[in-house]
């Protein structure tokens, strides 16, 4: 179906849906981003669900929202401030609308708009007549009835279950008005409710049904289209970070050789990782879903005792828990890799909320000197790539190295050009299999330019031998608790990690005019930065950015670039972390743009930030 | 006898299973006598030292592994149980053994020992039970009695103590046994009998610490006639004339009988296998403290399916529906477009 | 009635256990009815609010604090029952409650509940079990049968489950019950054999979650034929016309018979204070795939020094004994010399 | 009894007891440090043994040392190397003979030097006869046999056990040797065996007869004094790091008012901690040995909810399993006072020996922004004021502390002049019992001084309220998913925290003749701190020492201090913990020295890094 209304041309859109937990939202706001992603726009995704249980219907706590931004070009981030905002109930509505830009649009769900929800929400008065909406551009639609209407044809469904269609209505509304094709929802819906047909009957209908209203109401005067933007040849698809991180760890499986053992238990926003890697049986993976993150961690560090690619993944509450065992790990020299998906803390905190406070955690967070190297991801897509280099890591230096993401990554999702397999580089290792010492077998002598012990797997003939939690002699691996070998293993310990420094790419800096001013960051802030610098060299001001990748050891080059910028400004969702880090080991006087409100940074306030800095 | 790497047949000996560390327990501790008992053991298994694996916590039992010339993990208190899961379940070729003590399984470890129980992962557990910290230089453990004075009890302890076969029972176990350090023959049985066992098998091995518990188990370590050894098929008789036996209440509970007295056919018949584990469960509450007696032998072993095996054969079932799992095919899976 | 402050004589209500926080289940979840039978029952503890404490961990079950009217505190997962031991061995005035799942209690927090409960501390445990874990979204718990399919276990969950109430009872619980969080009555009774319980109570109770685990007890939540309801020193029967009993195997095992034809005197007499644990775990392990019927009430109810007691009586003996403690007295104790 | 030998003066021995665990060296040393301190010598010991298990007899690693070093003047360390060596057997003297002063006296057990034990000691001849010990002053003493012979008529100890009493006997000769006075040891007997009286007639006669060999032996030519030290007056005892801390937690409670609970799991070296709190139940004490560190810190506490001072101690490895339930009560903003007596690692590491390389992981160990006080004490005896201080500001700031000791302060010990237990300030707290705003009682609004938030404990009618490790909403406490409250939240916390630096004292800094470097330490090398910084400027340089007890937050006055000179060197035995969070705070480019041996630092070592630093 085409449009027969005008038509007018937009660069970009950022759209929010939002609705009761149980209005389907997510799925909505999924099916609209593959929807764009299959046109051809670039797009980021921010869903953004409030807690973790679904609370009584049209409450405040219970709305779950899920934002969208698409372009015509190149973006990096889901938006700072929805445009368009779809609210299903009062509550959707109250919690959402002072995040719209001035003189946004709005449609709502008339229906949902009575007495009852209006007091749930909290309102006094009806905010679709009390003027309070002024200012904005609203279409009020009556989604529940109009939806129910389409349906009373279906059969099989009760008038609840066609009630429960309006997100596709909704759907269908928006694919209109944006010219969304609508070929993979509707076979989308085929496939997902082929155990109910009339589930998708009812679905489909609504769907069309909410295109048709778009055609034919009189409320909608345009629609509006946005150009594919110009992306790089290739095949495409989007992903989520949790998605991508397990394809990644699924890749570095078959990278490697090793088959992957998966060690966790279930916590918010991980758990989908062992969801995920729990369907990758026919790739071998091994999901073991352990009685808590001690025994997750354990199970995947007996498991690369045994020659398996050990993997646990958990958020920070669960890997505060692992430590123990990480800290073995390091004494044993073992590969292990342990995943924290990043979420609001102290404590329980906001379990559904990222931020990126867990840095110094996982590099301090063990008893002793117990260093391990610590790679984090800065896009959703990115997850993929820092997966595999976690375990190239942890394979080639016989180490437990930690992979950050975050709750943002691990939802968000964007377009991803999906890379040739047969172009990822190999990461395999050998395991001994022959005595190193004459006759004898030495489990610490080390390879002299990685410092990576031999990895001799059980099953190995003649290389049977021990290795414990107490502090080892050098080269035998026996117990010793002679004082300079406890301080050269601990320096050995130490230099190996610190080696792979060259081993690593060096830090990159944007830096297109010669800036005085760099920002530094890490992890998830990498799409706001990258548009917060757009914007102030686009208002005429010169700035430098650069991204780390690795946060143990840091690039080589690292001193180097921080040295050379006359103002280095840290942006971190903590209180300053990688700040505290490249202060102590550069001298280098960073300033910092901190805040730790459980949700990422917008451009804007970064903008004001950096030229705040710039200026200064 | 044994095939090696090469496919020949060697005859491994204890003294095949002495690694060249120095061990290390006080002079006169149990452990020295299980340690003999096991190296003595170790040939039976058939299977060359390289297949063979013995994980342990912390602990001066959990020292074990350090003298056993295979495969070993010392690894960190409590959580053997944890590790040998992730080994036995990704290397089902390998026999995984754990090594454990009262406070390490019981106390630190108790969650990952019930588990890795209720999984019935393919895992050897041996509880050397002194009931006592000896490591940590005499605190009292989980199975210390009640009373019981410690350095860190100077007025006697308080805590009901655990008892390790009800708590394994407890959690599903399909294997449980019992065993003296210093009883060759009997524990050389048990060690048979768990091996033989496909699934996880927990056994308690009641161990003097000379040092911080000297004589715990004198009752039944020293005096034979309080063994009760148990024997599958056969009726529960034991003493130093086979002159007392075990009799069953109405209630479910048990009782010590004069065999002449109560007649040898009314004598509990011994049942390993029996698909509801109360017997087993009424047999491990036999004490001497309530009793007068210790069992010892086999408590329980039912055929279960074995965790390691279940998780094997829904990787080749998937394989199987699937096919081998594609890289690329992965990665191309649900929506996608291409850019010219 | 309850003495308020003031020694005045109150008549709480289950409105005064209502907190002021919207309740935040989904809607039609089990825990909903539990919550309106404990705020129901709170006045038969006769306590003013402020002697009362719920405890929880992390789940959907462990919001529950949020809810009362009392003190509480929503900790961390599954280590509930180590804090609460903590504030009810401190404070042996408060009525110390402890709320958790069946993932909170059996899976990360299944070590301190067993040494909870083989303590005696006095603590009331209410185990919402709804064989799965809710709050995250729907993963098996070690309380999901073999062969469960959720999100975690897409083929099928390979894990042997607990069965909570043997595993108290391995545990050395001296007071282990079920009930189902719709059976207002059943439910009441239980709680308030638990809050007479002097030391551990352990309450299983059957909860619905609608959302990932519908149904999961309908076989006894909707059909009433299938509860055995325990009462002590009575026979056990239940059916719609009471015309099934339970009798037990010369090995200990139970069986489910019909009365008229094993006639009602061959029926197991319930006994929940037996000296041995035996009958009370037999009778755990009736399930409805064993046996088709699932018992419900108190299972056991022994009598048995309490924890917090002890150390009380300890704490007063090392004052009789040695007078109260007397702090320049320690400082100077041992060998000390004065300088002039 | 008193010597008719000639009497030498010295100012100063130090003495290493060495034999196997099964001789009693600790004891012997226990008692030979008790008649020191008697006598009025200043003091500093230093016990040594070496792994937990008996190792067999004669065996190198069974070795078990204690060393003390007493002086007529104010001494800060056990000593660098030990003058006297006494050697139980082959192993022992093997062990540590290297340590030993050029020209120094050994004393050994010549009994013991047969093939088997000098076999087991991995010596091919006999040392006593090889030439080998040439440089050194050896008495060869029949140490066995001769205390056989002189117990021979004591009735009802075997042969095996008279041998037992050798160490008795060592003592008797070492306490003829150095003047020391008898009656103490005679006391310490009679009650210590008070049991079994035979065996205390046993240790007396071979303590006896050990004193009248030294003075009847022509092999001793000569004994020694060392004058009493100058002491300020007042009564001392003798004490070791873990009685005075124990003495602190109990002083805590007594000042606070605040019954003790401890929640604690053995492990070495804090197990006696526990112990010892376990015989103080006449002071109200409850201790719980709980199944693992986490039911520890959790029992704490909830013992904490309840009103009591909540107190958890264990090691590194142990500590790391608390962390969860630290960032709990980071958010409960409960008081919680968790020890560390750090001992070596990474892991289980080397369980008896000392480190100072948890301080990062008590600072950072826990996920997202969980700050946490640390308080460190710096000598054995200055754990009583260090406990007593870190409750203080649990209590006061309703926070989980951190207080850290380590292996070498909990064994070692020194004279301490006993506090008048009046003048120790109170620390005791207000519960609150009244509602807060109006009728109802929010559980988050703060002091606004010290940002505590009040403490209700149950059981207080009208107060009922619910916390938890959700974030929570400013004032309320209710469950809040707010993003600026998180913000605010997280920053007040910090702000608590950060806001302690008002109520502790400024660093001080010992600097008597204006010098351009400063040595900045904290935790257990403040003796050989001290002890070098003294060489140094005997030497005829100038130095500065300063010495943190506070590291979190640091004294006001530490950036102005650090910043004020030249060079900064930070002695730490780790790899540079300390040194890395001052980089970091104040920019200054401070050195470290850094070993991780497992043993405390020498004097003379520091004295060299000191002497190089200045004259760089
Ligand atoms: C996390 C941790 N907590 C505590 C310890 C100290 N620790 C080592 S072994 C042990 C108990 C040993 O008792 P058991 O398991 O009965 O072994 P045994 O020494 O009696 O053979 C303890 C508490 C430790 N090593 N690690
Ligand atoms: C240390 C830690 N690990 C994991 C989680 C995530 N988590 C929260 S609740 C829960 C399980 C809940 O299941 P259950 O105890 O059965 O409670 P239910 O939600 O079913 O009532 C999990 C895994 C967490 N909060 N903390
Ligand atoms: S302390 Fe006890 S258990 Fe440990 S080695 Fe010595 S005797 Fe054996
Ligand atoms: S997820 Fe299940 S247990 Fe949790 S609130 Fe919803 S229905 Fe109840
Ligand atoms: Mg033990
Ligand atoms: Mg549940």
């Amino acid at each position: 179906m085409s449009s027969t209304k005008p038509v007018e041309q937009l660069e970009r859109v950022v759209i929010r849906f939002a609705g009761d937990s149980g209005d389907g939202m997510q799925l909505t706001g999924d099916r609209f981003t593959s929807e764009t992603a299959v046109f051809g726009n670039d797009l980021a995704t921010l869903p953004d669900f409030p807690a973790e249980i679904r609370a009584p219907a049209g409450s405040l706590p219970g709305v779950s929202g899920f934002q969208l931004h698409f372009a015509d070009h190149d973006i990096l981030t889901p938006g700072d401030q929805p445009s368009v905002l779809v609210a299903m109930n009062p509550a959707a509505l109250k919690v959402n609308i002072g995040d719209l830009v001035k003189g946004g649009t709005v449609i709502v769900n008339t229906d949902a708009f009575n007495d009852r929800n209006l007091q749930k929400a909290g309102y006094e008065s009806n905010p679709l007549e009390d003027g309070s909406l002024e200012g904005f551009h609203v279409h009020p639609v009556a989604l529940s009835s109009m939806t129910v209407e389409a349906l009373k044809e279906v059969e099989g469904i009760t008038s609840r279950e066609a009630e429960r269609s309006k997100n596709f209505f909704a759907l269908g509304l928006m694919s209109w008005l944006y010219h969304r094709p609508m070929e993979g929802t509707l076979a989308f819906i085929e496939s997902k409710f082929a155990q109910r047909p009339e589930i998708a009957e009812a679905n489909t209908r609504a769907f069309k049904a909410g295109w048709n209203y778009g055609e034919t109401s009189e409320d909608f005067a345009v629609s509006y289209e946005i150009a594919p933007a110009q992306l790089a040849p290739g095949t495409y698809r989007q992903v989520s970070g949790n998605t991508a991180l397990t394809y990644g760890l699924v890749a570095a499986s078959r990278l490697s050789g090793l088959p992957l053992f998966l060690g966790a238990y279930p916590i918010t926003p991980a758990s989908d990782v062992l969801e995920q890697l729990a369907q990758m049986k026919h790739f071998g993976v091994r999901t073991f879903q352990a009685e808590d993150e001690i025994a997750a961690s354990g199970a995947a560090l007996g498991a690369a005792f045994g020659g398996a690619l050990g993997v646990t993944t958990s958020a920070g509450p669960g890997v505060v828990l692992k430590s123990e065992t990480v800290g073995l790990a390091v004494t044993l020299e073992l590969p292990l890799l342990i995943v924290d998906v990043q979420r609001a803390g102290p404590s329980t905190g906001m379990p559904t909320k990222p931020e990126q406070a867990d840095l110094l955690m996982v590099l301090f967070g063990r008893n002793s000197e117990s260093p391990v190297p610590v790679v984090a991801a800065s896009t959703p897509a990115g997850c993929f790539h820092a997966a595999i280099e976690a375990a190239r890591i942890a394979i080639k230096y016989r180490t437990p190295v930690f992979l950050l993401s975050d709750a943002y990554l691990a939802n968000g999702s964007e377009p991803w050009l999906i890379p040739d397999v047969g172009e990822l580089a190999d990461i395999s290792t050998e395991f001994a299999t022959e005595p190193n010492d004459g006759d004898a077998f030495l489990p610490y002598r080390r390879d002299p330019e990685t410092l990576a012990r031999p990895w001799a797997i059980p099953g190995t003939p003649g290389l049977e031998h021990r290795i414990g939690g107490l502090e080892k002699a050098d080269e035998t691996g026996n117990v010793s608790y002679d004082p300079e070998n406890h301080d050269l293993m601990t320096r050995l310990r130490a230099a190996k990690v610190a080696g792979i420094a060259a081993d690593i790419p060096e830090l990159e800096v944007d830096d297109p005019d010669g800036a005085d001013t760099l920002v530094l960051g890490w992890g998830s802030t990498y799409g706001a930065i990258g548009a917060a610098a757009r914007r102030v060299r686009a208002g005429g001001r010169t700035v430098a950015t650069a991204h780390l990748r690795y946060l143990n050891p840091f690039p080589r080059n690292t001193g180097e670039v921080v040295r050379s910028y006359e103002k280095v400004l840290i942006p971190e969702m903590n209180l300053g972390q990688l700040r505290m880090l490249i202060r102590a080991q550069f001298l280098v006087d960073a300033a910092g743009y901190n805040k730790v409100r459980g949700r990422p940074f917008r451009a804007a306030e970064l903008e004001d930030a950096i030229t705040a800095l710039v200026d200064s | 006898m044994t095939a090696d790497g090469n496919g020949n047949l060697v005859q491994l000996t204890a003294k095949d299973f002495k690694s060249d560390q120095e061990v290390r327990w006080c002079p006169g501790c149990g452990d020295y006598a299980i340690l003999n008992v096991i190296q003595g053991f170790m040939p039976e298994l058939g299977l060359t030292r390289e297949r063979i694996v013995f994980v342990s916590g912390i602990g001066c039992a959990a020292r074990f592994p350090y003298y056993m010339q295979t495969y070993g993990m010392h690894s960190i208190h409590g959580r053997a149980p944890a590790i040998a899961t992730g080994l036995a379940v990704s290397r089902p070729d390998l026999s995984v053994w754990v090594v454990t003590g009262d406070g390490d399984a019981l106390s630190i470890g108790g969650n990952h020992l019930i588990h890795a129980l209720r999984r019935n992962v393919n895992l050897k557990i041996l509880l050397f039970n002194n009931e006592i910290y000896g490591l940590t230089k005499g605190q009292y453990s989980p199975t210390s009695r009640i009373g019981k004075v410690t350095k860190s009890t100077p007025m006697g302890s308080l805590d009901y103590p655990f008892n390790p076969l009800s708590v394994a029972i407890g959690a599903e176990a399909s294997f449980v046994a019992r065993a003296i350090d210093t009883d060759k023959k009997g524990l050389t049985e048990v060690l048979g009998a768990a091996a033989r066992h496909r699934g996880s098998a927990f056994v308690e091995i009641l161990q003097n610490c000379n040092i911080y518990n000297d004589g715990a188990f004198d009752f039944v370590r020293e005096d034979k006639a309080n063994r009760i050894y148990l024997a599958h098929g056969e009726r529960i008789r034991f003493g130093a004339e086979s002159e007392k036996g075990v009799q069953q209440y109405p209630d479910g509970s048990l009782r010590v009988v004069d065999v002449d007295e109560a007649g040898e056919n009314s004598l509990l018949v011994h049942d390993t296998a029996h698909a509801q584990a109360s017997l087993a469960f009424a047999l491990s509450r036999i004490t001497f403290e309530t009793h007068g007696a210790v069992p010892l032998g086999v408590f329980r072993a039912l055929e279960r399916p074995v965790y390691d095996d279940l998780m094997s054969e829904q990787l080749d079932r998937a394989r199987d529906e699937r096919g081998e799992g594609d890289l690329a095919a992965l990665l191309h899976s649900g929506d996608t477009w291409t850019v010219g």
